[in-house]
């Protein structure tokens, strides 16, 4: 364990250590994945591969999400809303001006292929950075509210801009979009999940970004440390959003149709399930709730009608005996904590 | 035969040990203090009496019935009313409701007008604003409701947690004279004080708690005259 | 201690349950699996359950008669909650993990458009019973209805409202959540505007609403001569009664969505002398509807809505095609479908046309008393 | 102005089965601090046994006042139990863990009641029996239906009920004690879980008065009719300040009106958003709702 | 009075109200640089209102406060934090899901001045920065004896050793005003005279003015030598611990009668 550690951190500090570094380690990820790209959708069965898709989706979502709720101790449910945001916003961009563009592109000797990723990631940016400007507008009630009043807000947020896309003509509105490009693959999905993960790392785990779990601890204490708490609790919607709407816009891009009745606010329970059962502030927690709850449904296929109520079940068992998720609060990355409780109440008997 | 009986208790608050093995013994009849610097275990000691908390071992017993495994209603029922630190009158509620619910488990009515009235003697200021509501009165006044409201349960053993807090000096005075009336009429209490003069002054036997455990414990007055107690508590 | 057991207990429960999900059965004679995915739970769940209903007699029909060159055919049915990604993950399901050579998919446009692009990208033919919009077929070659789409069915009740009923002003009430209502709606608006009919007012409420009596109310205050209610029977019903409560005057019109035997039950009375445009009418003496509607009502207790029947159709369509079929390879069952010509169905004629969409005639019904009756038949266009 | 009066009634009408459900959120948050989500879902319970309730007793083909009445006590006896049932087994043994995980549980504990509903119930429609004949009453061209003046009337008559057990009985006074402060509550000899329960058990029926209500009018139920008008009510309930009795009627009502307002004259696409319009806005000028009273935080 | 120029801390007729209720009423303090101030009085009396005042956790109704002459009134407890002023808290408020390092890397936040570019992309800026955070958080580590515990979550030390936490990482934000509000709280006899003898060090070694907050005479005697004593938010005596001591208002409103 401590040996691939030591291996890992060697990588990571020569990945970070220069421009070279960063460009080698890029391009090792990004063959790696363009490899499993092609060996994964080849290899495995669409139907596994098309959960494994999702699984990747759900895993930026519910990151991203615990940025907000785990890391820094707003409570948002309308997730489900910035996601909306990302796939419309992605889906009108690739839709309504991908010919034109991919023709731009074209002209300029960017043909194919490469034109088409150019359009994908011009897309995905479009999505993260408009859902990313409704973060805002929802991160500024998080300066007033906290707790339950936030979420409720949150909540009606997201059930607003259901409304709103409904009520627009050109995004389809109840006969929902159909006819997206599809550009989402594997690759792209895990790519984002690396960056999302990444991200999140990086922020919460340097000196400046404990300003987020600052936040969530003590937010007076964190002002008193010099901490402009304000613009913490923004950022983390601001962040939070933004990969949402990546998610979204990958979704959008997958599913190559998109409707409002896929961005309910049980979609945003959904996602909150992930974070708190795998831990607020957990970014592993997050990874394998995600997994685990993506894969849950479908494995309970078998047992037909009474699937949702099993589901449902067992996600109040669960958070009656592990009601602190999988993975704890604390530590980010580590599994230590998997198995606190266990130890805490031994040591207390 | 002592009336409430604390041996080796322990209690934790997450991973905190709040109370390392206390133990005392309070007879009927007479003034106990608990006195110390915050966060000595003063108040942890009183809300585990009162089963607001539970011992991680020890036991406690109250004429000699066991109160460790009971619920705060049950040892409420078993005669310890417990008047607790910042007075949390329930300032929804009239002053009438707030007493009313003090006597929240008798079923003898005349008794409990006996007890109104006795209250309402001790405190006449509670009369006037009985239909007032609690969250209007001074903190003075509150103070008295907290202690009324107490009284009402018609306990065996009383428990006052620093019923001097944020009070005037002329208060103070007024409720520690009160504190003395009541045991005089027969009241066994337990305070507890940060105001370690007064409490001293009016209590026979004192406990020094710090840090979780007692330290000293003795006379009153013997302990007002201890230097290690002076030169830490009474500013000397 | 505590903790541990229910723990251990879900574990368990997670694990039989797994182990129950990985037997399979095996036969002598193989199966002919054919895939069916609607909204078995969630909110537009009734309609769902109806398909699935006329679809299992469908398949009863065809194995209690030998089935496709003795094999017998096996539905699987899964459920989307009535979510789009739902309908695309079960489509690949049931493609992949359980190899269904056919799909018979949702009655919501919604859910069919979310899953056909995985049937056309698989080469499985998908035949949706009642998906109306027309984005639907033109996912691909693979796709196809048994249904007429919106814009026939709105210009049809358009001049049924203009030139039978005599209107000359109308008002809309539209389901603006459900692509089905705001189709139709569109298409109504269109074709009544162009006859020199106005629109005095549209009015929209979303699926799952209880009390129109707002909307109602607006509506009564501008007196229009019709109310077109493009919506599902559910909805109808409870507009019907609160729109006599109020005294509107307007003559409500409706579509298919309004078929169901419950409707009149639901709308007490309220509905009486009103028209809606249908597929097919359950008092329709060919014996073929007959016969449909009494096995029907013996089998569930129940008188079949338009799902039912168009489920039983789409389903029987695609076994003619698969009987007709050289082999059940996905392109030789979607060339015989594309073939059919003058299948009898419940419904009327079908014949699917280029744009892969069935074409067959229209009734409009009138309520009278406890009973439907056709009161216009339009032959397809 | 005809109309008006005629939108006005309807969203009286309408906003006192939200004043119903809000009265059981409001209640609850008043207790525990925390968002009990199955809420609406008990309302569906509510109106579904209602339904179960009127066959069994044949209350569709014979109406009797006797019948009406047994149905809503019935409802209302059995969504009691059900409250009761959930607290003890999903937020009972959660009570010293944050409110997030409480209110996890709570979703958990909502879709249960809405999968189990649809496996129980069936996910189809279910259409309630008439048990109470409709009438309609013109007055003055404003149509008043018998239903609107049973809602109407049944409602106030709870919450008149509700008002006097929370201020003038003993266990309502404990039950304000133990929402202002549950230990000291527990320090006067309240049985402090067992006023939870009591909690919960008035909160439910009034709950399952709502679902009655409702199907009375608008017959149709099914097991996810409870999902937005739980959501809404708690809308009600925080614009009236939750945890305030008063407030959740008052809450209740104005967010009835407003809707059919909305829809009536603007558009009911807005409907929904309109309620969260309204919450996003009260929130963020005063947050405590309208007759809340505020906290000051300690630092 | 301290001389004008040396002067750190200027509050002048400092009020604030809570509804009808006057928490701080007319509070004056001036600070020279390198003072350490006690202020006592009962519970209740207005002393950590006037922490939360000068921190701008509140906001003065009336007066003005000035740290070296710069006016505080209005500015976020951030920027007061940026400007020198730092604190502890009544009931240690540390970061409870932040190790022992965290909790001080905390404090050097306000130093990092990146932007969240930087610390998502982490260049060569960041790495200067965090290695310099890193390094700085191990000296204060080392300094206040918590080096060996550094990893520990903080909320599992004891009583006293959270303290200290508290105070180092108030000393991270490199303030040139500590506030301490009641540090010896719940600390045994020992501990309080280490406590006693850290704060001392602590103001030689970074050069500190320190407003100390504290219930426990013995404390606040030892080492203030200039003492207000507040009572109902008013300040109703000032001077040196002996002039305290004796001064009749205090023995009645604050240490009991019986101290003749």
């Amino acid at each position: 364990m401590s040996g691939a550690r030591r291996a890992w951190m060697a990588v990571e500090r020569f990945a970070t250590a220069s421009l070279v570094g960063r460009l080698a380690a890029l391009a090792v990820t990004i063959a790696v994945l363009v490899v499993l790209d092609r060996a994964l959708s080849r290899l495995l069965n669409p139907y596994v591969f098309r959960i494994l898709m999702l699984c990747g989706i759900n895993i930026v979502l519910a990151v991203s999400l615990n940025l907000i709720n785990g890391f820094t101790g707003q409570f948002s449910i309308g997730h489900a809303g910035f996601m909306a945001i990302g796939g419309y916003a992605a889906a009108a961009m690739t839709t309504y001006w991908g010919p034109a563009a991919l023709k731009a592109f074209a002209a300029v000797g960017l043909a194919g292929g490469i034109g088409t990723s150019m359009l994908f990631v011009l897309a995905l940016l479009f999505g993260g950075l408009l859902a990313a400007a409704a973060g805002l507008l929802v991160g500024i009630p998080s300066l007033r509210l906290r707790g339950d009043y936030l979420a409720i807000v949150t909540l009606g947020f997201g059930e607003i801009i259901r409304v709103v896309i409904l009520n627009l003509d050109f995004l389809g509105g109840a006969r929902g979009f159909p006819g997206i490009p599809r550009y989402t693959n594997f690759f792209w999905v895990a790519f984002s999940g690396v960056v999302v993960v990444l991200v999140v790392r990086n922020l919460v785990s340097s000196a400046y970004g404990l300003a987020f779990r600052m936040v969530r601890d003590d937010e007076t204490a964190a002002a008193a440390m010099g901490v402009d708490t304000t613009r913490f609790k923004v950022m983390a919607f601001v962040i939070g959003a933004f990969f949402a709407g990546i998610a979204g816009a990958l979704f959008g891009h997958y599913l190559i149709y998109l409707h409002t009745n896929s961005f309910t606010f049980m979609k945003s329970f959904e996602i909150v399930i992930m974070v708190v059962l795998g831990g607020m502030g957990s970014i592993i927690g997050s990874v394998i709730a995600a997994i685990l709850l993506t894969i849950l449904p479908e494995l309970l296929r078998s047992v037909q009608q009474y699937r949702m109520v099993f589901y449902s079940a067992l996600l109040i068992v669960l958070m009656l005996t592990r009601p602190q998720g999988l993975f704890g609060s604390g530590t980010p990355f580590g599994l230590g904590r998997l198995w606190s409780k266990r130890r805490e109440v031994r040591r207390a008997a | 035969m002592p009336k409430l009986v604390l041996e080796d208790v322990h209690v934790h608050y997450g991973g905190i040990k709040a109370l390392k093995g206390i133990s005392l013994e309070i007879d009927a009849g007479e003034i106990v203090t608990l006195i110390g610097a915050n966060g000595a275990g003063k108040t942890t000691t009183l809300r585990t009496i009162s089963g607001l908390l539970r011992p991680a071992a020890g036991r406690i017993t109250f004429d000699g019935a066991d109160l460790t495994r009971l619920k705060p209603h049950e040892i409420v029922a078993q005669g310890i009313s417990h008047a607790p630190e910042g007075r949390i009158v329930f300032a929804n509620l009239t002053v009438r409701e707030n007493l009313e619910l003090g006597a929240y488990r008798r079923r003898d009515r005349d008794g409990i007008r006996r007890d109104l009235e006795r209250v309402f003697t001790l405190f006449p200021r509670l009369k006037e604003r009985y239909s007032q509501n609690a969250g209007t009165l001074s903190g003075g006044e509150q103070q008295m409701l907290a202690v009324g409201r107490a009284l009402m349960s018609s306990p065996r053993l009383l428990l006052l947690d620093e019923p001097s807090l944020g009070l005037a000096p002329i208060l103070v005075r007024d409720i520690f004279q009160t504190i003395r009336e009541i045991n005089a009429q027969g009241m066994t209490v337990l305070l507890v004080e940060q105001n370690a003069h007064m409490a001293l002054q009016i209590a026979a036997r004192g406990y020094v708690l710090e840090t979780g455990q007692v330290i000293h414990s003795g006379a009153a007055k013997e302990l007002a005259s201890d230097e290690r107690v002076k030169k830490a508590y009474l500013g000397e | 201690m505590r903790s541990r057991f229910p723990r251990l207990l879900a574990l368990a429960a997670f694990w039989l349950l797994a182990a129950v999900g990985c037997q399979k059965t095996q036969d002598a004679v193989p199966v002919i699996k054919v895939g069916e995915f609607g909204s078995l739970t969630g909110s537009t769940a009734t309609f769902g359950i109806s398909t699935q209903r006329g679809i299992d007699m469908a398949v009863e029909d065809l194995n209690a008669a030998g089935g496709i060159r003795g094999r017998k055919v096996q539905m699987i049915v899964e459920d989307d909650q009535g979510k789009p990604e739902e309908a695309a993950t079960v489509a690949q399901k049931l493609i992949n993990q359980n190899g269904v050579v056919a799909m018979l998919g949702e009655v919501a446009s919604s859910r069919s458009l979310a899953a056909a692009p995985i049937c056309q990208g698989a080469g499985i033919p998908m035949i949706t019973p009642a998906s109306t919009n027309p984005k639907v077929t033109e996912v691909g070659d693979y796709i196809f209805r048994v249904c007429f789409i919106d814009p026939d069915q709105g210009r049809v009740v358009a001049q049924f409202a203009f030139n039978t009923v005599g209107a000359r002003t109308a008002a809309i009430l539209t389901d603006v959540k459900n692509d089905y209502s705001v189709g139709l709606a569109s298409f109504f608006e269109e074709r009544f505007v162009q006859l020199g009919g106005t629109i005095a007012t549209k009015e929209s409420y979303t699926e799952g609403d209880i009390d129109f009596k707002a909307q109602l109310t607006a509506i009564r205050a501008k007196k229009p001569d019709v109310l077109f209610i493009p919506g599902y029977y559910t909805e109808v019903g409870l507009i019907g009664r609160q729109a006599q409560e109020l005294g509107l005057t307007a003559k409500l019109l409706g579509c298919d969505g309004w078929d169901s035997p419950k409707l009149l039950e639901i709308a007490q009375g309220s509905l009486e002398g009103f028209y809606f445009t249908n597929h097919y009418s359950v008092s329709d003496p060919n014996p073929a509807v007959r016969q449909f509607v009494e096995r029907y009502r013996e089998l569930y207790g129940e008188t079949p809505d338009a799902m039912a029947v168009l489920g039983y159709d789409a389903a029987n369509v695609l076994f003619d095609a698969m009987k007709r079929a050289p082999s059940l390879q996905g392109a030789a069952i979607r060339d015989a479908i594309a073939q059919t010509k003058d299948f009898p169905g419940v419904t009327g004629t079908i014949t699917i046309n280029e744009r892969r969409d069935a074409e067959k005639p229209m009734v409009v019904l009138q309520v009278r008393g406890d009973s439907l009756v056709v009161v216009e038949k339009i032959a397809p266009a | 102005m005809q109309e008006f009066a005629q939108q006005l009634l309807n969203g009286l009408s309408w906003g006192s089965i939200y004043a119903l459900i809000a009265l059981g959120y409001t209640m609850v948050y008043g207790v525990l601090r925390f968002i009990n989500f199955a809420h609406g879902d008990v309302y569906m319970v509510g109106a579904f046994l209602a339904y179960y309730i009127a066959h069994a007793v044949g209350a569709g083909s014979h109406p009797s006042v006797a019948a009406a009445a047994l149905v809503l006590l019935g409802s209302m006896v059995g969504c009691a139990i059900l409250g009761v049932i959930i607290e003890r087994a999903a937020y009972r043994p959660l009570r010293r863990q944050p409110r997030l995980t409480v209110l996890i549980t709570a979703i958990g504990v909502s879709l249960l009641l809405e999968n189990a509903g649809q496996l129980v119930f069936g996910a189809d429609p279910k259409f309630f029996p008439q048990f109470i004949p409709g009438r309609n009453l013109s007055v003055g061209g404003v149509v008043v239906t018998s239903h609107q003046i049973v809602i109407l009337g049944v409602s106030l008559l709870l919450m008149a009920g509700l008002h006097t057990f929370v201020m003038k009985t003993k266990t309502g006074m404990a039950l304000r004690a133990v929402s202002f402060h549950r230990e000291a509550a527990s320090l006067m000899g309240i049985p402090t879980d067992r006023i939870i329960s009591i909690t919960f058990a008035v909160g439910s029926a009034l709950a399952a008065a709502a679902g009655v209500l409702v199907g009375l009018s608008n017959p149709k139920i099914d097991p996810l009719m409870g999902l937005l008008p739980g959501l809404k009510a708690f809308v009600a309930a925080v614009l009236g300040g939750i945890g305030n009795i008063p407030g959740a009627m008052i809450g209740g009502l104005i967010l009835g009106v407003a809707e059919v307002l909305v829809s009536g004259y603007i558009s009911s696409t807005l409907r929904d958003a309109i309620a969260f319009g309204i919450l996003i806005v009260i929130l963020l000028t005063r947050p405590t709702g309208l007759l809340g009273r505020g906290q000051v935080e300690k630092v | 009075m301290p001389p004008e120029n040396g002067v750190l801390l200027d509050l002048n007729d400092c009020s604030i109200q809570f509804g009808g209720l006057k928490a701080v009423d007319g509070f004056d303090l001036r600070m020279s640089k390198g003072e350490l101030v006690g202020l006592i009085g009962p519970n209740g009396a207005g002393k950590t209102t006037v922490f939360n005042l000068i921190t701008g956790v509140y906001q003065p109704t009336r007066g003005e406060m000035l740290l070296k002459g710069r006016r505080l009134n209005g500015l976020k407890t951030h920027r007061i934090t940026a400007l020198g002023i730092a604190r502890t808290f009544q009931n240690i408020r540390l970061f409870s899901s932040l190790s022992v390092r965290d909790n001080v890397r905390s404090a050097l936040h306000i130093h990092c001045s990146l932007g969240i570019w930087d610390v998502v992309w982490r260049g060569k800026r960041f790495a200067e920065r965090e290695g310099w955070v890193q390094g700085r958080a191990g000296e204060l580590l080392e300094i206040f004896g918590l080096a060996g515990v550094a990893n520990e979550p903080a909320t599992s030390l004891p009583y006293g050793m959270q303290r200290r936490l508290e105070i180092a990482r108030a000393l991270g934000t490199e303030p040139s005003l500590l506030l301490l509000d009641e540090p010896a709280a719940g600390m045994n006899p020992h501990e309080k005279r280490e406590l006693m003898q850290l704060i001392e060090w602590v103001r030689e070694r970074f050069g500190l003015t320190i407003l100390l907050i504290e219930h426990d005479m013995s404390v606040v005697m030892g080492i203030c030598r200039r003492i207000l004593v507040l009572d109902y938010g008013v300040t109703i005596a000032e001077g040196s611990p002996e002039e305290i001591r004796r001064h009749p208002k205090v023995i009645e409103a604050y240490l009991g009668e019986a101290a003749s």
